[in-house]
């Protein structure tokens, strides 16, 4: 069995290894053979072997409680004290198991997809950079290094978006990400520092014991926890925050499939879920109903997308709020079930859509056709018989996003849906939970089986390009596979093979913990409301999935309904989803262009009053009395007195040179005799 | 060891220390220089033979019992020794007379002084240094002098560059032999030989002996290389450029004859005697038997040793009649480029296995 | 880096494999032996001729013999060796032309000449010999000759003739004389008068 | 015993030491310096260093000597045996390094020198690894720096340009 | 020879041999070697106040260093003897006086 040790050794093992790749890579890859690809692969291997080690490890224990800590002081500064460690319990393990997973499948996924990529080993060496920044804010056991971690992610991501920096709209969908997630984290490090100045403490178990004993409270807790909640927001895209993920996507895609699905979007939830137990009662609330909001409005975004990733963008962006929402309700552990889940079956889309794009690409390069774009869905269609394996996976991804029974998907959403349902029963008032929940469920499936059909089945849209079509190699379609097979319920829900339960490993091992703020409704609980709603929520969700599912059949394959039609129809709606609700734009009109306006004119005072008359006019005084001493100092002081020392050494130099023999054994014997002076002297 | 039993034996006697000392000395050396012409003797035939053997010859068949063939010539050697030692001792015209007659001593003392510490069982072993391993090691360079004394006496340019060879192959692939040894000297803790034995008792997985060499993958290598090592500083073939025959006529010895020669070549083979001596009690378990437990008291070690050595010397003579000479930049390339990383990633590995299942 | 390796596996495999040779050849040496132990063992003569009779090689040069029972000491031989390897006794013959059984002293020669002398030492060093042949040619009972060729009637040819000890190279051809048989024969000393 | 072989061992250890510094020959003087560092091992031994003493050999003469030695030749025409080699202002010299001595052999007879009785320690080795490896680590690594310095520097000034 | 003061004439006596060595020979290498004689005495010092002071230990620590600093220093000298030897063909250091004015 693994011991405490063995765990921290690992833990180090797996936090720094990719580290080192990175390091490698940024400064030799290059000159590596093969770029050094080879040693991030080595490293995430090795990773993912110690991590599925640490899982294994897991089940043969078998034990819910496990919790393993281990710190070391970082800063000692008297009264003040910085530690920094590792706080390994079973969540740790499986979301270390989920970032190694990802993690590796991108990397061997980008092996043929990033193939002569013009920064091959740089990109390598981000993606090495991410692994070990998430792997950290997985491991931390305290609030500032899971700060710093978390500001790590967002600079790797900022990297990745950014990797083909030479298209104008990557470079600015980089830097859009990394200043949107600065907003969210600046209230992140406000919750931080509340805590702090509170309770004394960073670290997380410290803090919880600090708000059970009360020594915060009140308003104050619940600001703080929003605060917390805040960097959530902006690292999981939860609404307002959103805007940057669709636009991420610039990025390769499977940057995007490892960060914008499954790893570095999860950060945020995983927060929420490690911090679950200090947020206060009007805290969960706000975050219920961000998080219930953000799922039905991207869902309703998605619906109208046509660029193949964007739809998965805002797909994912409604997941993530569907496991906010859960956290905001209290069920916290479906949220991360929902995480693991979703990260299987998202990564796998995102891969698969990678797949698609590729062909595409390689067919449009074919034909020396660089217009028309390869990830619009509607040049599209017919996929199917062109890339089986890729249209099996994906499908296999597709029903279980959409809570299709027997795969993962379902258990997790099931598990959600019971939550908002139980608690709406528990809190009549907040029945928008529940609704927003089950309709962002039925919408997801319609979108997500739009997305299905319109790629894969019905007629070529662009016979042309059909024809290049091909199936990707064996590097891609091996992470296609393995995923999708991973997105089979039975993987969740083991030793137990009901598929409609979710009873399994999963909610023997990791178990809700009770909340550490008075007043909270305890885990039993909550999962008491669970309980009592779960058929009445898992009837409702097949309902509502079997309804999306049917709407898009007829629309899309059967052509029974015009979309074009519906979307008349729906005028306004339809309008406002396709532009995505014009988030950017009033961003832009009413945020950044009045703020522009204030820079400028702070930067006239700056350059043009301040700099001008007072930082210049101390220049000219400068240079006048630099002038008057610089005639004193060469005309009067270095004539008579540097110059005369100088020639009157000159003068001794020519006198003393005549002891200058150049034969070494002389000097020797000049110094030796000087020593027996010396000598005599001292002895005298 | 059989020197301080000699003193404190012959302190019960009575008290006459300086005699006691003196007696010790010669007591314990004299067996010491039979081993060392009985080994040459011993393995001057055996190599003829076995080169013989190897090139489908029979090698010396007429001297030996009944002065006649099919009797394997087992006094071959006795007479080439007898013809050494009347042959006439040339000194020539030119050379530094001084130095060309104390050369062969310094090589000589070299090897003697190497051979004191050689264990060749529990108890019989001449010297028991603290220090064993490093020691050896250490008196080994002395012969390099006077291989270096030799071939600049002798004022003759092949004595002289097969005596530059010699001195920067000896020197040079003392390094990964040092190296490779430390890697039982690691495992054991100790530079002492007959602790280095005494760490290498037991069996290793139940069926091997314990021996330091089956410990673990590292010390493995380091035989290798320590042993092939030891092949290039006793300059025996495919590492014997310095007195490369068909270039040099014969290195340093060109000039030497008879007597001064005998002594070359008994030092010569008592190296190839010391060195694997030093391998068999790092890396072989010294005077251990092959069968843990079994037969491994008393006079079983003296066989057990001296059968382990004579099997190295018996490799090294396979060695030496299967390949050819290398060339000089060849065999540098294989001590600073292959050798070298190699021992040290050893050191790095067993310090790693030592911390991890030591 | 990789060549490096698998340089250093080349190297391991190909000294394996011809140390494996090696010990083969070593431990099937009764096998593989090429060694003749040459005085005890030798290659067996070639059953045919090398392209015309013996007889008529006349050139041969191996060993010479010497007839004793037709040698009537008449020192011709002695004389024409250029290396004076030859060395011949004689002693007087109390009676010309008879035989001494004793001594196994034939009278006459196979040519019936009558002998004068009892040849008591016939030796010739064959480690001197330099094959010239110019002691059959004086011979006037062609008693003394080169062994095969022409010869090869009277003596099968020998050309390997070697010994451990360089005296056993002194061919004795006369009959084994004692010192008494030898002092029996001599003619008593005239005593010399006072 | 161990009285006389002290005096012997100080007689071949200064004996060879002056033929190093007198020898007109210089290989003498090479040949000489290797009797007086076995000489200075056998004091060595008396001091109860084995281990010191094994390096000395080691370094000394497997080492510095051989470089000794290598120099000599690779910096002669060594077609004749004998390197001759003078000496300069030997008077001067020898009147300078007499009053050194007799200083420092005063300074040696009249200091009331602290003599402590101390055992012969069963193992030096492990002890001075120790030591090396706790109190002088860093003077230990800063030697190892200080080899490694040197080696690429005799290195790069003995090649050949090219 | 159980005293210290034994020791410490025998290192005073290498001494001054070796630094006579070096103040008077002319050639390189022999200079080297009374550095070396030099060096050899005062590891004899190191060895003996280890052995009869309070040195203990430290004293052996000492003399592995001054043997490492021998060794390097051989090194280099030799080196520079040589590239000496190759720019001005000989090593004799008084016919190598650059350094005069």
């Amino acid at each position: 069995m693994i011991t405490g040790n063995i765990i921290t050794d690992f833990s180090l093992l797996i936090l720094f290894l990719p580290l080192v790749a990175f390091t490698v890579n940024i400064f030799f890859g290059k000159r590596l053979p093969r770029q050094g690809d080879w040693v991030s692969i080595g490293a995430i291997l090795i990773t993912l072997i110690l991590s599925l080690s640490m899982l294994l490890n897991m089940f043969m224990n078998w034990d819910p409680d496990f919790s393993h800590e281990a710190k070391f002081i970082w800063m000692d500064l008297g009264a003040f004290k910085i530690e920094l460690g590792f706080w390994v319990d079973n969540i740790t393990i499986v979301m270390l198991v989920v970032v190694s997973l990802i993690s590796s499948m991108t990397h061997i996924f980008s092996l043929e997809y990033m193939k002569g990529d013009i920064r091959y080993s740089r990109y390598y060496a981000y993606l090495g950079l991410f692994t070990f920044s998430m792997n950290g804010i997985v491991l931390a056991n305290n609030l500032i290094s899971l700060y710093i971690f978390w500001e790590l992610v967002g600079v790797s991501s900022y990297l990745l978006i950014a990797h083909w920096f030479e298209k104008p709209s990557a470079a600015a969908a980089g830097k859009k990400a990394f200043l949107t997630n600065r907003v969210g984290d600046i209230g992140f490090f406000i919750g931080i520092m509340l805590m702090f100045t509170a309770i004394g403490s960073f670290n997380i178990q410290e803090v919880f014991t600090g708000v059970s004993q009360g020594l915060i409270g009140g308003s104050l807790l619940t600001l703080a926890g929003v605060g917390l909640f805040m960097g959530a927001v902006g690292k999981s895209s939860q609404f307002p925050l959103h805007i940057w993920l669709p636009d991420a996507m610039e990025g390769p895609t499977p940057v995007s499939a490892l960060m914008h699905a499954a790893t570095m979007v999860a950060a945020g939830v995983y927060l929420t879920v490690r911090l679950f137990p200090l947020f206060s009662p009007d805290a969960l609330l706000v975050i219920a109903y961000v998080g219930g909001f953000t799922a039905l409005f991207a869902a309703s975004i998605a619906i109208t997308q046509n660029d193949i990733k964007k739809v998965l963008a805002y797909s994912t962006v409604s997941q993530l709020g569907y496991m906010i929402l859960a956290v905001g309700v209290g069920n916290y552990i479906a949220a991360f079930f929902h995480l693991l889940t979703h990260a299987m079956f998202k990564a796998c889309l995102f891969y698969g859509s990678g797949s698609v794009i590729h062909a595409m690409h390689h067919s449009l390069h074919e034909l020396d056709d660089h217009d028309t774009d390869p990830q619009d869905m509607r040049n599209m269609g017919g996929f199917k018989s062109k890339m089986p394996i890729t249209y099996l996976t994906m499908t296999i991804a597709t029903l279980a996003i959409s809570g299709v029974p027997f795969f993962s998907g379902f258990l997790s959403k099931d598990a959600i849906l019971a939550g908002s349902l139980g608690f709406a029963q528990h809190y009549p008032q907040h029945f928008l939970l529940p609704v927003f929940g089950f309709g962002a469920a039925a919408i997801t499936a319609f979108y997500m089986f739009r997305l299905i059909f319109m790629t894969f089945h019905g007629e070529a849209k662009m016979p042309k390009v059909f024809k290049g079509i091909h199936e990707s190699p064996r590097v891609m379609t091996f992470p296609l596979m393995l995923l999708s097979g991973l997105s089979i319920f039975i993987f969740y829900t083991l030793p137990y093979l009901n598929p409609l339960s979710d009873h399994g490993w999963f909610t023997e091992l990791i178990r809700a913990g009770d909340s550490v703020v008075p007043g909270n409704p305890t885990a039993h609980e909550i999962g008491e409301g669970v309980h009592h709603a779960h058929y009445t929520a898992m009837a409702l969700s097949l309902l509502v999935a079997g309804l999306g599912i049917g709407l898009s059949y007829l629309m899309y394959l059967k052509k029974k309904l015009s979309a074009e039609v519906w979307a008349n129809k729906m005028g306004l709606l339809y309008k406002l989803s396709y532009n995505k609700y014009y988030f950017d734009e009033n961003y832009d009109r009413f945020l950044y262009q009045p703020l522009l306006k204030l820079s400028r004119a702070v930067a006239y005072v700056d350059w043009d009053l301040y700099d001008k008359y007072f930082i210049n006019g101390f220049g000219r005084v400068t240079k006048w009395l630099s002038f008057l001493t610089g005639r004193i100092d060469y005309d009067g002081l270095d004539q008579s007195i540097v110059d005369g020392i100088g020639r009157a050494t000159q003068g001794f130099g020519k006198q003393l040179k005549q002891v200058q023999t150049g034969r070494l054994q002389n000097y020797m014997l000049f110094a030796l005799v000087g020593v027996i002076i010396i000598l005599v002297i001292q002895t005298i | 060891m059989t020197v301080d039993m000699l003193i404190d034996w012959f302190a019960t006697l009575g008290d006459f220390p300086v005699l006691a000392f003196i007696l010790a000395v010669v007591i314990s050396g004299i067996p010491l220089f039979l081993v060392m012409a009985l080994n040459a003797m011993v393995a001057v035939y055996v190599e003829r033979k076995v080169s013989a053997f190897m090139m489908d010859r029979l090698g010396p068949m007429g001297q030996g019992p009944g002065l006649h063939a099919g009797k394997w010539g087992l006094l071959q050697t006795v007479a080439d020794a007898i013809k050494l030692l009347v042959k006439e001792d040339t000194v020539p015209e030119s050379s530094d007379k001084i130095l060309f007659k104390m050369a062969p001593f310094i090589i000589f003392i070299g090897a003697f002084l190497g051979l004191a510490a050689v264990p060749f069982s529990q108890t019989l072993q001449v010297v028991d240094f603290n220090v064993g391993v490093f020691y050896i090691i250490a008196v080994g360079s002395i012969g390099v002098i006077g291989i270096v004394m030799a071939g600049w006496a002798s004022n003759n340019k092949w004595s002289l560059y097969g005596a530059m060879r010699s001195a920067a192959q000896i020197i040079s692939y003392e390094i990964p032999a040092g190296l490779s040894i430390i890697v039982p000297v690691m495992m054991a803790g100790t530079l002492n030989l007959q602790e280095l034995i005494h760490y290498q008792s037991g069996t290793v997985w139940g069926i091997l002996p314990n021996w330091i060499i089956f410990n673990n993958p590292f010390s493995f290598i380091a035989f290798f290389i320590f042993f092939i090592s030891a092949i290039a500083e006793t300059n025996r073939t495919p590492f014997d450029i310095p007195e490369a025959e068909s270039e040099l006529v014969a290195g340093w010895m060109t000039e030497y004859s008879g007597f001064r020669w005998a002594i070359f070549f008994l030092s010569e083979y008592a190296n190839m005697l010391i060195v694997s001596g030093l391998a068999v009690a790092g890396f072989l378990g010294g005077w251990r038997s092959p069968i843990p437990g079994l037969f491994d008291s008393g006079a079983w070690g003296l066989f057990w040793f001296m059968g382990k050595i004579a099997s190295l010397i018996f490799v090294m003579m396979w060695v030496r009649w299967t390949f050819p000479r290398l060339r000089v930049d060849q065999l540098m390339h294989v001590c600073w480029k292959v050798f070298i990383p190699i021992a040290m990633i050893n050191i790095f590995g067993v310090g790693i296995w030592k911390l991890i299942f030591g | 880096m990789a060549k490096y390796f698998a340089n250093i596996y080349d190297t391991v495999n190909t000294l394996w494999k011809g140390m494996r040779i090696t010990w083969r050849h070593m431990i099937n040496i009764k096998r593989d032996n090429v060694t003749l132990q040459y005085p005890e063992e030798r290659w067996p003569r070639p059953e045919r001729n090398i392209g015309f009779e013996h007889a008529d090689y006349n050139v041969i040069r191996s060993r010479l013999h010497v007839d004793i029972d037709d040698c009537i000491g008449c020192l011709k031989c002695e004389r024409a060796c250029p290396v004076d390897c030859i060395k011949i006794d004689t002693i007087k013959s109390p009676n010309r032309g008879e035989d001494i059984p004793e001594i196994k002293h034939t009278g006459t020669t196979s040519n019936d000449t009558r002998k004068a002398l009892v040849v008591s030492r016939f030796t010739i060093d064959m480690s001197e010999c330099c094959y010239c042949n110019l002691c059959a040619y004086p011979c006037p009972e062609e008693c003394i000759f080169m062994v095969g060729g022409p010869n090869n009637a009277k003596h099968d040819i020998d050309y390997e003739f070697s010994e451990f000890n360089r005296n056993d190279l002194i061919y004795q051809f006369a009959k084994s004389i004692t010192k008494e048989q030898k002092e029996s024969l001599q003619p008593p000393k005239p005593k010399v008068e006072a | 015993m161990a009285e006389f072989t002290f005096w012997i061992v100080v007689g071949i250890t200064l004996g060879s030491a002056f033929m190093v510094v007198q020898s007109k020959n210089l290989v003498y003087s090479a040949y000489a310096l290797l009797f007086s560092f076995i000489g200075v091992t056998g004091l060595y031994v008396f001091l109860w260093a084995d281990f010191i003493a094994v390096v000395q050999v080691v370094v000394y003469v497997g080492g510095i000597l051989i470089l000794i030695i290598f120099g000599i030749m690779l910096t002669n025409k060594i077609t004749s045996v004998n390197i001759s080699h003078a000496s300069v202002q030997k008077k001067v010299g020898a009147v300078a390094v007499l009053g050194m001595a007799f200083l420092l052999g005063y300074m040696v007879i009249s200091t009331p020198w602290v003599t402590l009785a101390n055992v012969e320690p069963a193992e030096t080795t492990a002890a001075i690894g120790r030591l090396l490896m706790m109190d002088y680590l860093l003077p230990f690594e800063v030697a190892s720096l200080l080899l490694l310095g040197a080696l690429i520097g005799a290195t790069t000034l003995s090649r050949k340009e090219d | 020879m159980d005293s210290l003061t034994n020791y410490l004439f025998v290192s005073v006596v290498l001494f001054a041999l070796g630094l006579y060595g070096v103040i008077t020979r002319r050639n390189g290498v022999a200079v080297l070697m009374g550095v070396e004689l030099i060096l050899n005495s005062a590891n004899i010092n190191f060895l003996a106040f280890a052995r009869f002071g309070g040195m203990n230990m430290a004293g052996h620590v000492f003399a592995l260093f001054v043997i490492v600093l021998a060794a390097a220093e051989a090194a280099v000298a030799l080196a520079i003897i040589i590239n000496i030897f190759n720019n001005f063909h000989t090593i004799n250091v008084d016919d190598v006086s650059e350094l005069k004015q």
